[in-house]
């Protein structure tokens, strides 16, 4: 559709020849399947080369999708890529609505992951106030945490550890993979300094050797 | 090593003649200085310099380099402008790298030859300008949201809403640097569990002074507790002697020592109310 | 998956059986279409009924959709549909602005993805700077790369590495299908190569020794 260059009269018009229908249904079927909302044919023409016809390119494209997981419809005067309602009990999973967890499960949770095996008090001595326990099953429900064994210590109190299912979900091979304090300042997720001469938690790692000026000049920019 | 005497020997030719030239030269020169601030760090400018040799970075002269990025060093001296200090570093090692390749080779010398450092830094500048073009061929690569594209709206088609907490691997993070900062910064208080403070001490002592008719010790009014832990009996000794000396100010008590370090006796006024 | 254990395996076997073929890649493709994000084989078939093979039915869909206006394609261990790239002329109204990286940043995410797993020192000595803590903080915020696992060297440091959402951005089966990879490491250019004596500049060393194990590791499995 490039260069066929017919000489005369009619020059420009093969200047903007259509693309052939072919081509032209591919067109449609990528602008039906990107938009959010349906297109009008007016609004596909506008969108296509000139002298396009999307009408007919709705009507090859709809026929090509019959029977198949995914429809062309018409909704009011416009087009719309929809999948088939024969299968809709497979969209049960589009439709979950995903909520952040509270701030006091995610502390919680870190908590957990950088100190396993722990217990309740001890989450709470680390927080500074209390787990209230529907946070705890929050977290157990949504398999990131699940029972450890008991502590040796009076009472034999329950520990937490973190689940496969939490490692898959962070995308962490072992919870030994979190990132240090020091690694957490050093990517730039913490934005203050400690006073100086602070306790140094979390990993001591080789690139920060030279640390004192090394660090000031490299994080204080 | 005899490469490297050779390329030297020529380069040292252009180089003499290159300060006092054409004012293009010099301001080619400048501009170069001017420039310093959109170089990322030494590396990179010695990477723009090697390309004034229009040779395959593998056939690079590392000594011309060195060269080139001394005498910008020297201009940028000259014209004071101040260099960062990464610049300074490098300059000094490719001072030291020049003169390793300059002087034939001390057998008594410990450590890599000239060579071995002329052909780490040719790896590693070949290595940045890799990098460079693989992330200019990434960049240019077919993206989504702007060449290819994904579904412009995912379907309710039932909708069965369930709602599930999500929570991302920089949410846990920050989450845990919050607590763990909220420590460090946790402001100076006194732990206040082994202390007897004035208030308790006036207490005690108001209670307690109607009862001594003579001259009594002051150590003798410590409660129970200080005697067996040491820090409260720090603190039970100086909030006891502060509430008697209260207490003298009130006008109920009498207070004397005989000498110094003697011990602090006390008794009630005898025409208090 | 009831309670039904008696009546022996046949029954649960045909109890269960499979739809067929060309329905199993009806939901696939229902499934991939109506999810922005690639889905896997294993939820694929968590959502399809029991029996089914999502593999077979992805790779039938893939075919069917092969020059078509919208594709198949495979985004590390998930599938996803995605428009063609030649017809995103067609979509200027769905483009999508994406922030503007730096130099620095475009730099760190090349290095990241050609040498992962690799540790932010490393990353300062090929690019003989220091890399800002808003550099690696904002690759990490567009999901394009994570943490990795930790380097078993001295101080045991952290290691970035690219994402699936990395991958699905430049339009990417695998890290391994990164442009030029193959020479690059021909040339050896992907190679850790610790300064020569004691006499480096830049990054510290010692934590590069088990270097090209590393980096096979991650490409070769």
């Amino acid at each position: 559709m490039s260069g066929n260059d017919e000489p005369g009269p009619q020059v420009e018009e093969s200047l903007f020849e259509a693309p052939p229908m072919g081509e032209q249904e591919r067109m449609v079927e990528a602008i039906l399947f990107a938009s959010a909302d349906p297109v009008g044919v007016k609004e596909l023409e506008a969108r296509m080369p000139h002298g396009c016809d999307a009408a007919e390119a709705v009507a090859h494209l709809r026929k090509r999708y019959e029977g198949r997981g995914v429809r062309v419809v018409r909704v009011g005067n416009e087009w719309a890529m929809r999948t088939a309602p024969d299968l809709g009990f497979l969209m049960q999973k589009e439709t979950v609505e995903t909520r952040k967890l509270s701030r006091a499960a995610i502390e919680t949770l870190a908590i957990i992951a950088y100190h396993q095996p722990v217990t309740r008090a001890e989450i709470e001595e680390i927080r500074g106030v209390s787990v209230s326990r529907g946070t705890i099953d929050q977290l157990i429900e949504m398999e990131w945490i699940r029972f450890g064994r008991r502590k040796m210590t009076p009472g034999r109190p329950v520990t937490f550890v973190v689940t496969p299912g939490f490692l898959d979900h962070f995308g962490l091979e072992s919870a030994r993979d979190l990132p240090g304090l020091k690694e957490l300042r050093a990517a730039g997720l913490l934005e203050n300094r400690p006073p100086p001469g602070a306790l140094d938690f979390g990993a001591t790692d080789g690139e920060d050797d030279d640390d004192t000026e090394g660090q000031s000049e490299l994080f204080e920019d | 090593m005899g490469r490297f005497w050779v390329k030297g020997a020529m380069a040292e030719e252009t180089f003499q003649e290159d300060p006092p030239q054409t004012v293009a030269d010099r301001l080619a020169a400048e501009a170069l200085i001017v420039d310093v601030d959109g170089f990322e760090g030494p590396l990179d400018l010695l990477l723009m310099l090697s390309r004034t040799q229009k040779v395959d970075l593998r056939r690079i002269s590392v000594l011309d380099l060195a060269r080139q990025y001394l005498t910008f060093v020297d201009r940028a001296k000259h014209l004071r402008i101040e260099l960062a200090a990464d610049y300074l570093v490098m300059a000094a090692w490719l001072a030291f790298l020049k003169s390793r390749l300059l002087l034939p080779p001390d057998p008594s010398e410990e450590g890599p030859s000239g060579e071995e450092l002329a052909a780490h830094l040719a790896f590693q500048l070949e290595r940045l300008q890799a990098m460079r073009d693989a992330a200019a061929r990434l960049m240019a690569r077919d993206r989504l949201g702007r060449d290819f594209f994904a579904r412009g709206v995912t379907e309710d088609v039932t909708r069965v809403r369930r709602v599930t907490y999500g929570a991302t691997l920089l949410d846990l993070m920050q989450g845990y640097a919050r607590i763990r900062t909220r420590d460090e910064f946790r402001p100076f208080v006194m732990d206040r569990d082994r202390v007897f403070t004035m208030e308790q001490a006036l207490e005690r002592m108001r209670g307690l002074i109607g009862f001594s008719g003579d001259w009594t010790d002051l150590v003798s009014y410590l409660p129970d507790e200080a005697n067996a832990d040491p820090v409260m009996r720090r603190s039970a000794t100086a909030s006891t002697f502060a509430a008697t000396l209260e207490l003298v100010k009130e006008g109920r008590v009498e207070l004397r020592q005989s000498d110094t370090f003697a011990p602090i006796e006390i008794r009630q006024r005898k025409d208090a109310r």
